[in-house]
């Protein structure tokens, strides 16, 4: 029964059980941080694709997610608009600068990547905490509206926003799923073993990159929408790289280039934090320690993880049918044996 | 999956919320959300400690009594690292699991994050923020516990204008409360006459050495400097300023206090000329001295304000629920805040704080000090 | 033209500071190819056991300074021991999340240790000294003098010496270090040594200008590292260029273009820069 | 002409890699290039596949200019190569390594990713029969199921032709393809070879194993410094003074 | 003087060589032939301590080494010049082969009169003394890496496939300073692929396939061995 690790049924565990876990609980703490859990998901998927598939590790993931929450705070509260439309409006904002720093960083690779994008976040995080007049600065936004109604569908209570969540959130999972098993997503594969190669065999490089990165903005932007109308209150902080971080870490504890990853590794996290609660002040005392030896000791990940271990099974398996082949193979070659000894 | 959880810091049952019990005690949960861990967690264990030693004054001296039935108050506490999606969790999770008909928060991220709820759940935030908008928004169960500090402008301005001139350069804090201070004294001191002639903000979380701001606002020969943020770092400007060959005075806005600014410097001469809020040691209300006793034998330090006003709130709150025979129903509780101030037992009162505004907040008398010839001497505030 | 000249000044001073730190960075990442993010926590560490060391045990700043050194510097070793080795073959992301993983920790033990509020280290070198209209305090004076003979001793350690050699060599090729004979185990733990010692000694230099305090480390790391790149990573005079290139932009740009975008200043900087230059202003040569 | 450079340069630094070299490859014929070590070699097939922008001089590939397009482009027009060191994606499978290599031949994008579209899957499936063809050219078959990462050295080398004749190439580079492949295996890689240009499919290789090339080439061209001293049939090249000098050597081929 | 006792040697759980025996005695040249991957760059590694065996022992001059570290066996004169030459790029040819000598740190005037020899060896790495290695070609590179070795003077020299990706002139200039080397006194030890021109210099030979050793003898014996001249000399 333990194909139940497999990626794919997983994934459809999964969602299973995110579908009926608010009947087993009706307990609204664990609503509100699941669906907080949800929406962290949806940007380490758009980290996942970017730095688990093309290999580029972007440090500005933070920044984009921030730029997609003041998107829609700002349209909605300063601009007027309304929710639906500035939720758009805002994915298109964050993609279309996703776009033009794309441009320009993905000049670099490797470690300069992850650093000019470090750098590129940290402006991002100035711009917003200093630009005063525009994002309210290090005062940050209030008062941002929550989900408006789609025809009779309302989102104010915790199980609707969690439900609404939910659909962002297997829509991003559909979406990258599909991604990765089409030709797409082996373009990207191939970008990650040798740009070299991929160039030499007819993909262009720069654009496909330049896509992933886009795409891995705009869920970016689309968590930070989620976000900002879930909370309701947003300030500079939500860019900061502690917040890139976070991202990171639940990729990676999770299996970075799978496809389960970014969802075991952001539940894990998120609830060992909170269970760690009880230690206050020294929460990170043991916080820490796990981190470091879940890297130390699961390399690819729990997801990574789990896989490896389900291909040892599958290995040994083999290795034990093929002993039993070669068993009854001696067996039936002692017997032929035996019966030509007989003839002879 | 998850139960439990929180840190009880005083005695008593964690079965949560108003346990009616069997006999005649229970148990009132109230929360504290705020950083615990990280680089603001000085300033949030600074602000639990005045929360938890009212408690325990309370619990002492028998609980809170509901028609004769006692209640004991059991804090509990979690940290959300000054984040605004951490406190709404944590929030989510008080009153849910401790089902706490208060949440304690000194941050206006995390106040913010919980208004969007408070209503709903239905629990009392006690807010340690002197942002005028966590009160402008008609938030009916939020409670500021921090005097606003417009009141403090008249005062500094004159003080300064008289004792060093009208020119003055702006180096506060780079944080939010900076901000706001700045906003408010520009205009006051420009239509006493006055001129800012500097105005930038220090982030302390992010610079190394103030040198470079510190000459670059000196460079317009200000006479008055308007410098805050924590006391230490404040102090670490003020000494600074004075190597740069400052001579003026300085206003001190109100998170930082002259008596911790002391303990950097050295002593009050450095400080010459400044004009802060009276350090709470410095006070002359009557119940200060044992208060700060107590508090130096519980925690080793002389307390500041950030401790003596969530003291002074835990026990406002308590009391206000003995006004509102209830512990449960937070709506109640805030109808009988007025109360809760008035029934304040004398040795709680370490601040002079008469009534609360019908926007929720506390209104204090505001206590202002100056350093005059080393010495910290009040000033008239009105 | 006088302020010019003390800005110059404490862009110097800052500037050292920053290339302190940041060599110690740029020393571990040519070895191992990790950016080591638990660097600022070493740095942190430092300043706490040097003001434990003075207020304590009443030791002499110097005095104290040395057994910083030592600890921080034995708690780089252990950090190499216990983590790093064990994640060599790992990809680099791995080593940056187990070193986000040690930051927290010791924060946390830190502020369990210590506490959480500020605290300041008091150096006895307070005087203040007025040149030509330019301010001095000893104690700055003592940071820039100070970075240059720690700079002047690293390079001679690692030009002319054969241990210093060592780390050169591995930084370039870590098995062909390990075929000539080179305990590379052992150079690896020399590495982070001199890193954390490096990072003790920046740390108490600049502490008795600022405080001490458990998030004091950030302050730092994030420069630092753009420094490293500025430099070229793994570069060593790209480090000490990088440093005091950064220092002069932040008190110049300050002082000319705006206080409050002094950071964004520097970030642009270096954006900039790597447009330009995609694998920075030195480029280590060879190598990675 | 099928492909031809004229005066092809490049300098890196003060360093002139290639220098004024005017090559032609002709058609169905198995070209070779040979040279000391640095001679250039690599940069020149790095040059005409549009990897480095040279800096000076053209290459002509049937008529076209091609000389400052991008290497993707180049290889649209049918030009592939592989390299000195092969890269393979070594997690997967040898066929998921191969199907990508006929990517450039399919339009899909995107939304058809998202949606799943017929022409998605459509060109899926071409992409996975390509793969399967070419596998089965180069005799890897059997292993097409394999981790790439399982593989021999050969097998990997074969691999690597495979992906780029996956590309449904006109002409093939290949860089050192024998480079470190025993005797034995090496007639296999060269008979392959013989098998591509039968097929249709030009090819230009750089080699130092001499009995190889001197069996295998139809024209040979040798460079050193940078520089072409020498170009012809194997038995000119053999026989060539400078050549010995510079490159063969006394006992020349083993 | 080294002796390589029925060891096996594992990557994860692959089993890259097993039960190998190789004998080697003081001024031989022995060559290890076989396809790639046959095993014969891991039989190198694990004698130079990089790999540690799971079963079996390497004994040198009466003595245990496969416990020791990687440097501690250079120390004891084993040194090797491994696949991939592991130069050390950015620094000159000149601080490459001081590093060589890095066991013999000491010893200034040893380093000195090494140095002058390989230099006699190859004038040309005189000339480039100064420039940074990773600036030179190939078969300067290769150069370096046998010069390197030279340094620590060894008791026994290892050399992994030296000759790949050279051109020709320069492999037959290899192999007479390889036969050169070995004729001042030390053991030398060579994988190749060049079968033709390795069996040419070597008293004995040990063919690898799959991890194992197949065949082993003289030179003579496997030149004339014809599986051994189908496979590896061609032809
Ligand atoms: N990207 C580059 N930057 C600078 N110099 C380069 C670059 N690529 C190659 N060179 C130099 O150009 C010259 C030719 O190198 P190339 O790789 O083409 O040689 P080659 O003939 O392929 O040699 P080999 O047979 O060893 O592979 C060498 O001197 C090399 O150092
Ligand atoms: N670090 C490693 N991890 C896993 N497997 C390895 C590693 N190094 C070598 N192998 C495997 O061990 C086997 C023996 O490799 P080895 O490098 O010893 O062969 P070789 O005879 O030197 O071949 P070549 O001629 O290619 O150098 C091969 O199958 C190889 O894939
Ligand atoms: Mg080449
Ligand atoms: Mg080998």
């Amino acid at each position: 029964m333990a194909s139940i690790f497999k990626q794919r049924n997983m994934i459809a565990f999964f969602i299973l059980f995110a579908i009926v876990f608010p009947f087993i609980t009706n307990n609204n703490y664990m609503i509100h941080v699941m669906t907080l859990a949800f929406i962290w998901m949806i940007a380490v998927y758009g980290l996942n694709l970017l730095a688990g598939y093309t290999g580029y590790l972007s440090l500005a993931h933070a920044g984009f997610f921030a730029i997609g929450a003041y998107s829609l705070s700002l349209l909605t509260t300063k601009a007027g608009m309304s929710y639906w439309l500035a939720f758009v409006l805002a994915l298109i904002i964050t993609s279309l600068l996703g776009l033009v720093i794309g441009l320009i960083s993905l000049r670099t690779k490797e470690h300069f990547f992850a650093i000019y994008t470090l750098c590129v976040g940290y402006i991002i995080y100035l711009i917003i905490d200093k630009w005063d007049s525009l994002t309210g600065g290090i005062r940050g936004l209030i008062g941002i509206p929550g989900p408006a109604n789609i025809g009779p569908i309302t989102f104010n209570t915790p199980i609707s926003n969690y439900y609404l969540v939910l659909f962002f959130l297997l829509l991003t999972v559909l979406v990258m799923y599909r991604i990765v098993h089409s030709l797409t997503g082996r373009t990207f594969i191939a970008i990650r073993n040798s740009e070299d190669l991929a160039q030499t065999i007819g993909i262009s490089t720069m654009t496909n990159k330049l896509l992933v990165f886009v795409i891995s903005t705009f869920f970016a932007g689309l968590a930070g929408a989620l976000y900002a109308s879930f909370i309701r209150f947003i300030g500079p902080d939500i860019g900061y790289i502690n917040v890139t971080f976070d991202i990171l870490t639940y990729l990676i504890v999770g299996g970075i280039g799978t496809l389960s990853g970014p969802v075991v590794g952001t539940i894990i996290i998120v609830w060992v934090s909170q269970q760690l609660q009880f230690l206050q002040d020294y929460r990170m005392m043991i916080f820490g320690p796990i981190l470091t030896l879940l890297v130390i000791f699961y390399p690819r990940g729990i997801s990574g993880g789990i896989q490896d271990w389900n291909m040892k099974r599958k290995e040994k398996k083999r290795q034990e049918k093929q002993n039993i082949d070669k068993n009854q193979q001696m067996l039936s070659a002692q017997e032929t044996s035996a019966a030509a000894n007989k003839n002879g | 999956a998850c139960s439990g959880g929180g840190s009880e810091s005083t005695s008593g049952g964690d079965s949560g919320g108003s346990d009616s019990g069997s006999g005649g005690e229970g148990t009132v949960n109230v929360g504290y959300t705020g950083p615990l861990s990280g680089p603001a967690a000085f300033y949030g264990e600074r602000t639990l400690n005045g929360v938890k030693m009212a408690a325990e004054e309370i619990n002492e001296a028998g609980g809170i009594d509901i028609d004769g039935k006692k209640f004991k108050i059991n804090v509990v506490s979690l940290d959300d690292k000054y984040l605004p999606n951490e406190a709404g969790s944590n929030a989510k999770r008080l009153v849910q699991e401790n089902n706490t008909p208060i949440i304690f928060t000194p941050h206006s991220g995390g106040i913010f994050a919980l208004q969007v709820f408070n209503q709903v759940d239905n629990f009392l935030i006690g807010a340690y923020s002197s942002e005028p908008k966590i009160t402008e928004a008609g938030n009916e169960l939020t409670v500021r516990i921090p005097p606003r500090y417009d009141g403090y402008l008249a005062p500094f301005t004159t003080y300064q204008m008289e004792r060093f001139g009208k020119k003055i350069a702006f180096l506060p804090t780079a944080s939010q409360y900076g901000k706001d201070w700045a906003e408010a004294l520009e205009p006051y001191w420009e239509e006493q006459g006055g001129e800012v002639v500097y105005n930038s903000a220090i982030d302390f979380t992010k610079d190394t050495d103030f040198f470079t701001i510190i000459t670059n606002a000196l460079k317009e020969k200000p006479d008055v400097l308007f410098v805050g943020g924590a006391s230490e770092p404040t102090a670490k400007v003020v000494k600074q300023a004075r190597e740069l060959g400052f001579e003026g005075g300085f206003i001190i806005m109100d998170q930082a206090k002259l008596d911790e600014m002391k303990r950097v410097t050295g002593d009050y001469e450095m400080l010459e000329g400044s004009i802060g809020v009276m350090p709470l040691v410095d006070s002359d209300e009557a119940a200060v001295p044992d208060y700060v006793k107590k508090y130096n034998e519980k925690y080793g330090e002389d307390p500041g304000s950030e401790a003596g006003l969530n003291y002074i709130g835990m026990w406002a709150f308590a009391k206000a629920m003995e006004a509102a025979n209830s512990v449960d129903d937070p709506a109640k509780i805030r109808d009988h805040m007025q109360d809760g101030l008035d029934n304040l037992p004398d040795h709680v009162k370490i601040y002079d704080i008469p009534s609360i505004g019908d926007d929720g907040g506390f209104e204090s008398t505001l206590i202002v000090g100056a350093i005059e010839d080393g010495k910290v001497v009040p000033i008239p505030a009105e | 033209m006088d302020i010019l000249i003390q800005q110059l000044f404490n862009g110097l001073t800052l500037g050292s500071v920053y290339s302190l730190v940041a060599l110690g960075l740029t020393l571990v990442y040519g070895i191992l190819h990790i950016p080591n993010f638990a660097h600022g926590a070493l740095y942190m560490v430092g300043g706490y056991i040097t003001l434990t060391m003075m207020t304590q045990a009443g030791m002499n700043y110097w005095i104290a300074i040395v057994i910083s050194c030592i600890v921080v510097g034995g708690l780089a070793v252990l950090m190499e021991r216990l983590v790093f080795h064990p994640l060599r073959h790992a990809p680099a992301i791995h080593d940056k999340i187990a070193a986000i993983g040690i930051m927290l920790f010791l924060e946390a033990i830190v502020q369990f240790i210590w506490g959480a509020e500020y605290q300041t280290m008091t150096s006895p070198y307070g005087a203040v000294v007025n040149f030509a209209g330019v301010t001095l305090t000893m104690q700055r004076l003592l940071i820039i003098v100070a970075t240059v003979v720690v700079m002047a001793f690293l390079y001679f350690f690692l030009k002319k010496t054969f241990t210093g050699a060592t780390i050169i060599a591995m930084s370039q090729n870590r098995e062909g270090a390990n075929l000539v004979g080179i305990n590379t185990n052992r150079v690896a733990m020399l590495t982070f040594l001199i890193s954390g010692a490096l990072a003790a000694i920046a740390v108490s230099l600049a502490a008795p200008i600022n405080l001490v305090f458990p998030g004091m480390g950030h302050l730092v790391l994030t420069k630092a590292f753009v420094i490293i790149i500025l430099g070229g990573m793994g570069s060593i005079p790209g480090a000490i260029a990088g440093g005091y290139i950064l220092g002069f932009t932040e008190s110049l740009g300050a002082t000319y273009i705006s206080n409050d975008y002094k950071d964004l200043i520097a970030f642009v900087l270096l954006v900039l820069i790597l447009t330009i230059k995609p694998n920075g202003l030195f480029p280590a040569k060879g190598g990675h | 002409m099928f492909l031809e450079t004229k005066n092809l340069t490049k300098n890196f630094g003060g360093n002139t890699a290639v220098n004024n070299v005017d090559f032609a490859i002709e058609k169905g014929k198995i070209n070779a290039i040979i040279g000391p070590n640095g001679a250039g070699k690599s940069t020149f097939f790095n040059l005409i596949s549009g990897f480095h922008p040279p800096s000076s001089g053209q290459v002509i590939f049937k008529g076209q200019d091609i000389t400052k397009l991008p290497s993707n482009k180049i290889a649209e027009l049918g030009v592939a190569r592989t390299f000195q060191t092969t890269n393979l994606f070594d997690q997967a499978t040898v066929l998921d390594n191969v199907i990508v290599g006929h990517r450039l031949r399919t339009k899909s994008n995107l939304l058809d990713a998202i949606f799943r579209t017929k022409r998605l899957k459509q060109e899926e499936k071409q992409c996975r029969e390509k793969a399967i063809e070419v596998l089965d050219f180069v005799g890897l078959t059997d292993v097409s199921h394999k981790l790439a990462g399982s593989l021999s050295q050969e097998e990997k080398k074969r691999v690597a032709f495979a992906l780029g004749l996956a590309t449904d190439p006109e002409i093939i580079f290949l860089d050192e393809p024998a480079a470190g492949v025993n005797p034995d295996e090496t007639e296999g890689l060269a008979e392959l070879m013989v098998k591509m240009v039968q097929s249709g499919v030009t090819v230009c290789l750089i080699e130092h194993k001499m009995s190889m090339i001197m069996k295998l080439a139809d024209k040979i061209m040798v460079l050193n410094y940078g520089e072409k001293i020498a170009e012809g049939t194997p038995d000119e090249i053999k026989n060539n003074d400078a050549v010995i000098k510079a490159y063969l050597g006394g006992s020349a081929i083993a | 003087m080294l002796k390589v006792d029925n060891i096996s040697v594992k990557y994860g759980s692959f089993v890259a060589i097993r039960d190998i025996n190789i004998e080697v005695n003081q001024g031989e040249i022995v060559v290890l032939l076989g396809a790639n991957g046959a095993g014969k760059s891991t039989t190198f590694n694990t004698i130079s301590g990089l790999n540690k065996p799971f079963q079996g022992e390497v004994i040198f001059e009466g003595k245990r080494i496969d416990k020791l570290t990687a440097d501690r066996i250079v120390k004891e004169g084993i040194v090797q010049c491994a696949e991939g030459r592991k130069l050390f790029p950015a620094m000159s040819v000149l601080e490459n082969l001081r590093m060589g000598a890095y066991v013999h740190r000491r010893n200034k005037g040893q380093i000195k009169q090494t140095m002058e020899h390989v230099f006699e060896l190859f004038p040309i790495l005189e000339q480039k003394k100064d420039d940074p290695a990773g600036s030179l070609s190939g078969g300067q590179q290769q150069m370096v890496a046998i010069g390197r070795a030279l340094m620590a003077k060894p008791k026994v020299m290892m050399l992994d496939e030296p000759s790949v990706g050279l051109a020709p002139l320069i492999v037959e200039q290899m192999f007479e300073v390889i036969q050169q080397i070995n004729k001042e006194g030390t053991t030398i030890v060579l994988a190749e692929q060049n079968a033709n021109a390795a069996l040419k210099i070597a008293t004995k030979g040990y063919v690898f396939e799959n991890g194992n050793v197949v065949v082993e003898g003289t030179s003579e014996e496997l030149f004339t061995n014809d599986s051994v001249r189908k496979a590896y000399i061609g032809a």
